[in-house]
């Protein structure tokens, strides 16, 4: 219903032709998942042809999004997609693409303007990811028959970053609607987001937990998940007590690959790839042709295991 | 060598020198590689794309530094003291998230000066800490850094607070302009001109020299070093506070931790960039504000010219390395020992 | 140098200051048990004592750098207290310390008036406080010796002193203490400081002054207090006493008459250096044989020190040729000349010599270690062992090997530098003013034993601005000028005089402190 | 009096001293105060929770130590020495993930050998950049920090490589044990104990301390400092490799970036915390192991208590504060100018 709002104003400016560039703006843009959608963006830009895309990393930086919107509107590029570090600055985001009259579109994570409209958006958001996430926590822990009492859910995520808090959040609800009110004790471990640090959280919390027989794992991304899973295993949890459902399924994989007994089950994948592709074709579309952004275009998620991964199209390094 | 910090160059007592040798002087030996440095990648940006000489690409670079250099400014202070503060960042970010939430219940006005506020006593409990309970202070700023860095999370429960973006006095902040000057420029430029000026041509900041120099010898001659101490980390806590004030602006909202973390760490490489050695002693604003445009330049080259973010990492640092070897080459000092 | 009788007491002898009952301890060790100064008016009163006698702790109480354990300090009959060096300047007490403290990136001007830089009100004034330097260098004579614009890292000991020494009188105070102002000067710099010594003492300010040098004392000093043990031996008027008086009030015995040394023929050259040219000096030749005390003489800036330090490859040589052992040597840093049997004593014992806040013992064997090591491990009883053998030889006063270098006084921190050179044992020893700030009683005993090696085959190069040093010591003396050399003479045919004569020689550079800002 | 008999060595003279003292004498003072926070915090934790006395959460805290431990350890040498190494978590990062790289192609020998050679050649780099290039060591390795991380995010592409977790070697190294002790903890108290005997027991020790402490007068005794810095940091490119080593085991994959940022300042905070002197010169092996170890329990302590991860960022800073505090109680330094 809104993507019409950024879209609009270059619609009264007349489509372009010849050469476009587009800036891709990206939180984490170390990270594996955030490499994989600017390939998909490049790809779809190489097809599209005379597109150039502009990949910049904005690390967990609020303050040099800014910096790297302002720079990319200097540079006269023909389009916007951003991965905001942080939601709440959408609002400062929208308004100086707004007041250059150029298209923005957020991707990855959903953002606002001040009025509260939220931009176009390609992607998966947070929140949607922490529900798949959970449904499929709660599908493992009823299959396997587990009981609220000897089992305990470990939540490892960065907890001063929103994104991780929302797709965390968004697991959590998602698992409690499809079990009920009683739902095993959600312990929360605050990691940097990296494997070794939530392996060494896990320790403890394990060592808090002593007696509990069962094991929900799920964080912020599959480095919190695999590295809790890893921690259980150490501690001498069987692969069976454990029902670790990670996020991007790019570590995840590396067990099944192996096919190794393992407590990672399964994995949300989000294609990278496809979301990229989606993002830049939409915001060629309307540069070039004056098509409207579509509101939102949900990203083709898979909940995978070691059945299907390799179907799926999750490439394991 | 030290080059501006020394009284009147010697030059000055010959007669007559010739009008280039007194910019040279004036600018200093150090400062000149990274002149060079700076012309060396405008050229070549430039040519590759002449967008970058836009006005409007300056006033990004301009914009983009403003918060790296303010602390820059202030770290080199500390620098020359002979002491190092780890904890702007986490200042910065504590005040970021406090100014939002004074702003949204209590205004602009208290906004500011609450977080000001807040800045001048986590310097003054750096200071603290220094002074009173002997840690150095690099151990001290280390551990205030976790501290305040933990505070500013609890206060806001690790989310960004308050929205200041529709209000006009962190408009003006964020995107206004004085005399053509954005706001966030002008802040900068009057921060380096105050402590260019406190620096060189009043004696409190001739005994920061000296205590960096030669904290003995400056005992001796009767300066109260633990006043300079507290007095150095408070305003440095109350620069960092304006960092987070400006950081609060820019993004629209309180951030505790977000465009602040990894701060301290780009205002000591740019201090030592600029020349500050960090035994102490030595050191000048003008060579930070260089050092700081420097880096500016080279990040926005390296977007503008759709330079990998990898490649980045590695261009920053060979670059690091070759401005500070250029300048090396061109000082006398003795090549021996450990590089100060 | 003959001995001139201090002035007859001009002034009264109203006490301006005293010290009264002083005591301090470091941990165990009692520095100063009960100590009484007392310093007049328009006198000169003289502090001497061995080394580690309590002389510096006595006047870092006056200055409020220590506070003491007990005693009190009077200023015109009234008690004061300084926990601060502040307080003691504002109440016009001034120390000029053993170990001058220079701030290194700021000009001479600022380093003389450091702390004091805000007379002029909160801006400061580059120009003016540099032609306020200008003129009160020349006022006290010493604007030949200094520049106002000379950066503080670049200037030589004997400028460092000075610098020090300004800071002080500068300020005008009505009591000021000189701790061994002149173990780093040169004889001009000597004459120059003891005329502003003397003009003070015509200005009715009370003098303190510690050296360990006799004669400087009997030209100066009216009254003598004398130390031992950190405990106040006694105070004479200087006309009452003499040298040998003096030497039993500080040793607790008569010294064994002067030191005379045992010549013998000399050995194979160790060391030649032809036409050796370096930034600082200039077509130096000169040999040292083995069993060979061999002397350089110069006045302060001559170059001396620069030369030792390319002899032993610390500074690049870019001309001429360097021989040890009659093959062509290439020392790129001192590890090579001190693989070739090369050992090198500095001049500057804080700066270049000692590691401070590491213990005598390792700085003893530092030098020495890969030979005290068994393999790749070292014996730390061997290393013990060593050290214990040199603090007993050079008498270093020291609670035990174990004691922080930088808790030992100027004297016996001197000591540890030599007795590092002494454990190594080298073929060629280059010593830059082995005794500064040693006392009498020590320096004989290091007169002996440089005599000793020597006898036993070692070269021994040593640079000393005390020209009876060099007199008593030396075979041969070579004099340095404006970074060449004079001339050199036979011990047969040196005199103070003609030494001098050499040394005045080059009338061109000498004095002109050569760094200055402008080369940066 | 007892100032006359000060020639002969006090110790000597003294008979037997207690077995107490002479335990708190090779403890060293400086160490008691960590060990007093020590069993401060497990006395406080084992209350709160009993569990924590469990042989399975000791294992837990010493595998979760072993990397910081690691790099902490030879981070003590380089302070000591007078220098930093603030690019050690890169080369571990880089490390990490060419070790998983050339075990996929080659094997776990290769694999290892492989990161360990180019920990070296890392470590050379910064050597030569401080010695040839005369540039400053901080400096030197912030510049490397960043080329060091832009290398490993180009060779991976910002992707984790490989997969150890089904080969015996990288098992054995991630859950391992050897004597029943965990194989992260023997390679940790192998690498802590060769540096103790070495900076301890050997004239390369000693000097190392000895360059640190004046480096003017350790190059006039002929110490070849050069040779030293080259030597240092090679060793510890090479350590930080096996710390990378050690990340790739644990998480089953090289990961370039993930596991291995930040490490830098933990290891500068441990041999800080242990008693090291940034000013070089000072420091000792024992003091930084029990700094890891206190850090180690302070976090797996929290955790277990279930702190809030903002209230351990706070308790950190307030814990680093009070240690260091009580360790300048203790000394007997003279209270004048800044803390060293
Ligand atoms: N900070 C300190 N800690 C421990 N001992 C100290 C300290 N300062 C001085 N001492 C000891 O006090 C004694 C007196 O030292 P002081 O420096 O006053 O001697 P001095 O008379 O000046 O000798 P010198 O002629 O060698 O300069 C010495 O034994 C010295 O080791
Ligand atoms: N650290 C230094 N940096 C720069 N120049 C110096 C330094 N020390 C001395 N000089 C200069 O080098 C020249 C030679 O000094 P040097 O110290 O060799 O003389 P010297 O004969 O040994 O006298 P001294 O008795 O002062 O040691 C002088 O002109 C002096 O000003
Ligand atoms: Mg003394
Ligand atoms: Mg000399």
């Amino acid at each position: 219903t809104s993507g019409a709002e950024t879209g609009g104003d270059v619609a009264a400016s007349g489509p372009k032709s010849g050469k476009l560039t587009i800036a891709y703006l990206q939180k984490q843009g170390d990270q594996q998942y955030f490499v994989d959608e600017a390939d998909g963006a490049k790809a779809a830009a190489k097809s599209l042809g005379d597109v150039n895309i502009k990949v910049v990393d904005l690390g967990t930086d609020a303050n040099k999004a800014i910096s790297a919107v302002d720079s990319v509107i200097a540079q006269k590029v023909d389009g916007i997609i951003i991965v905001v570090p942080d939601q709440q600055i959408g609002p400062q985001v929208i308004a100086a693409a707004k007041a250059a009259g150029i298209p923005i579109m957020a991707s990855d994570d959903i953002i606002k303007d001040a009025a509260g409209k939220p931009a176009a958006f390609a992607g998966f958001d947070g929140t949607a990811m922490g529900n798949a996430v959970g449904t499929q926590a709660a599908k493992l822990y009823k299959d396997a028959g587990w009981s609220a009492a000897d089992t305990r859910i470990l939540s490892g995520y960065k907890q001063d970053l929103s994104v991780c808090t929302q797709r965390v959040d968004g697991a959590k609800d998602a698992f409690t609607k499809a079990i009920g009110s009683d739902i095993p004790k959600i312990v929360d471990i605050g990691t940097d987001n990296s494997a070794t640090d939530a392996q060494n959280k896990a320790g403890a919390v394990i060592t808090a937990n002593a007696g509990v027989k069962h094991w929900v794992v799920w964080g912020c991304n599959d480095e919190n998940e695999t590295g809790i899973v890893t921690a259980l295993q150490n501690s001498g949890v069987a692969p069976a007590n454990i029902a670790g459902v990670g996020l991007g399924a790019y570590l995840t994989c590396k067990d099944w690959a192996a096919k190794q007994d393992t407590g990672n089950k399964a994995a949300l994948f989000i294609s990278g790839v496809e979301v990229g592709k989606a993002a830049l074709t939409s915001m060629v579309g309307l540069v070039r042709d004056g098509t409207k952004l579509p509101a939102q275009s949900i990203a083709k998620t898979a909940m995978v295991d070691s059945s299907n991964w390799e179907a799926a199209g999750v490439v394991c390094t | 060598m030290s080059s501006t910090d020394i009284a009147v160059p010697a030059s000055d007592l010959v007669a007559a020198p010739s009008p280039i040798r007194r910019v040279f002087a004036a600018v200093g030996v150090q400062n000149i590689s990274l002149l060079i440095a700076i012309a060396v990648l405008v050229v070549i940006i430039g040519t590759q794309n002449p967008l970058f000489f836009g006005l409007n690409n300056i006033r990004v670079i301009g914009t983009a530094i403003a918060v790296t250099g303010l602390l820059a400014v202030v770290q080199t202070v500390v620098i020359i003291m002979g002491a190092l503060d780890i904890s702007v960042g986490s200042i910065a970010g504590l005040t970021s998230v406090t100014s939002a939430m004074i702003f949204t219940v209590a205004g602009p006005a208290l906004g500011v000066v609450g977080a000001v506020a807040i800045g001048i006593i986590c310097g003054l409990l750096n200071g603290c800490i220094i002074v009173f309970g002997r840690v150095n202070p690099v151990i001290a700023t280390l551990a205030t850094l976790a501290a305040f860095k933990g505070i500013a999370q609890l206060v806001s429960d690790g989310r960004a607070q308050g929205y200041t973006g529709a209000n006009p006095f962190f408009v003006f902040l964020a995107r206004g302009t004085l005399l053509g000057i954005p706001t966030l420029i002008v802040v900068l430029i009057v921060a380096a001109i105050l402590a260019h000026v406190v620096l060189r041509y009043t004696s409190i900041g001739r005994n920061i020299y000296a205590v960096g120099g030669n904290d003995i010898a400056s005992r001796l001659a009767g300066i109260n070093i633990n006043r300079y101490i507290l007095g150095v980390y408070m305003v440095t806590g109350a620069v960092a506070a304006i960092a987070g004030i400006l950081i609060t602006a820019r993004t629209g909202s309180g951030q505790p931790v977000s465009g602040s973390e990894g701060l301290e760490l780009e205002s000591i490489t740019a201090a030592a960039l600029g020349g500050a050695a960090l035994k102490g002693g030595k050191g000048t604003i003008m060579g930070t504000i260089l050092a700081v445009i420097l880096l500016g330049i080279l990040t926005n080259g390296m977007t503008l010219l759709d330079v990998n973010a990898f490649w980045q990492n590695v261009a920053k640092g060979a670059l690091l390395v070759i401005a500070v070897i250029i300048q090396q080459l061109r000082s006398k000092e003795r090549r021996i020992g450990l590089p100060a | 140098m003959s001995l001139q009788q201090a002035q007859p007491e001009a002034s009264t002898d109203a006490v301006t200051f005293s010290a009264r009952d002083i005591s301090k301890s470091f941990g165990p060790i009692v520095a100063l048990d009960a100590v009484t100064l007392e310093l007049r008016s328009g006198e000169i009163t003289a502090l001497m004592g061995e080394n580690g006698a309590g002389k510096s702790t006595l006047l870092k109480i006056l200055t409020g750098d220590y506070v003491p354990d007990s005693g009190t300090l009077t200023l015109d009959g009234v008690e004061v207290h300084f926990t601060d060096p502040a307080h003691a300047h504002a109440a016009g007490l001034r120390v000029i310390s053993q170990e001058p403290e220079i701030v290194p990136h700021v000009s001479v001007a600022e380093n003389i008036y450091v702390g004091s830089l805000g007379v002029q009100g909160f801006f400061f004034d580059r120009r003016k406080l540099q032609a306020r330097a200008a003129a009160d260098l020349s006022r006290y004579g010493f604007d030949q010796v200094i520049s106002p614009t000379t950066i503080g890292s670049q200037l030589s000991a004997a400028q460092r002193q000075i610098v020090e020494i300004m800071r002080a009188v500068i300020d005008n105070p009505r009591v000021i203490c000189f701790d061994e102002p002149t173990s780093s000067l040169g004889d001009d710099e000597v004459t120059l400081l003891f005329r502003l010594i003397r003009q003070l003492r015509a200005e009715g300010k009370a003098i303190g002054y510690v050296s360990h040098r006799m004669n400087e004392i009997f030209q100066l000093a009216d009254r003598i207090t004398v130390l031992r043990d950190g405990k106040l031996v006694g105070t004479k008027k200087t006309q009452d006493t003499d040298h040998n008086e003096l030497v039993h009030m500080m040793v607790g015995r008569d010294l064994s008459q002067m030191f005379q040394r045992e010549r013998q023929p000399a050995g194979a050259t160790v060391l030649h250096l032809q036409n050796v040219t370096t930034d600082d000096v200039h077509d130096i030749t000169m040999t040292v044989k083995a069993g060979e005390v061999v002397g350089v003489a110069g006045l302060v800036g001559a170059g001396r020190s620069e030369l030792m330090k390319a002899i032993v490859g610390d500074l690049p040589i870019r001309g001429g040729e360097v021989f040890v052992n009659g093959e062509r040597a290439h020392f790129r840093s001192p590890a090579d000349a001190l693989a070739a049997g090369i050992g090198f004593a500095p001049e500057e014992r804080k700066a270049e010599a000692l590691i401070m806040q590491r213990t005598v013992r390792d700085n003893i064997v530092l030098a020495s270690l890969s030979r005290i090591a068994k393999g790749w491990f070292i014996s730390s009883r061997a290393e013990k062992a060593v050290a214990t053998k040199y603090i007993g030889q050079l008498r270093i006063r020291t609670p035990s090997s174990e004691q922080l270098v930088k808790n030992l006084s100027g004297g016996n921190q001197q000591k540890v530098v030599l007795a590092r050179w002494l454990a190594l044992g080298p073929t060629l020893l280059v010593l830059d003013e082995p005794t500064r700030g040693v006392d009498v009683g020590a320096k004989a005993e290091i007169y002996a034993i440089i005599d000793q090696l020597a006898q036993q085959g070692v070269a021994i190069l040593v640079v000393s601005s005390e020209l009876p040093e060099v007199l008593g010591l030396a075979d041969r003396i070579y004099v340095m000028a404006g970074g060449r050399i004079a001339g050199s003479v036979d011990r047969a045919e040196a005199t103070e005089e003609s030494i001098l004569a050499l040394a005045m020689s080059d009338t061109s550079t000498q004095h002109v402190p050569s760094r200055s800002a402008d080369a940066s």
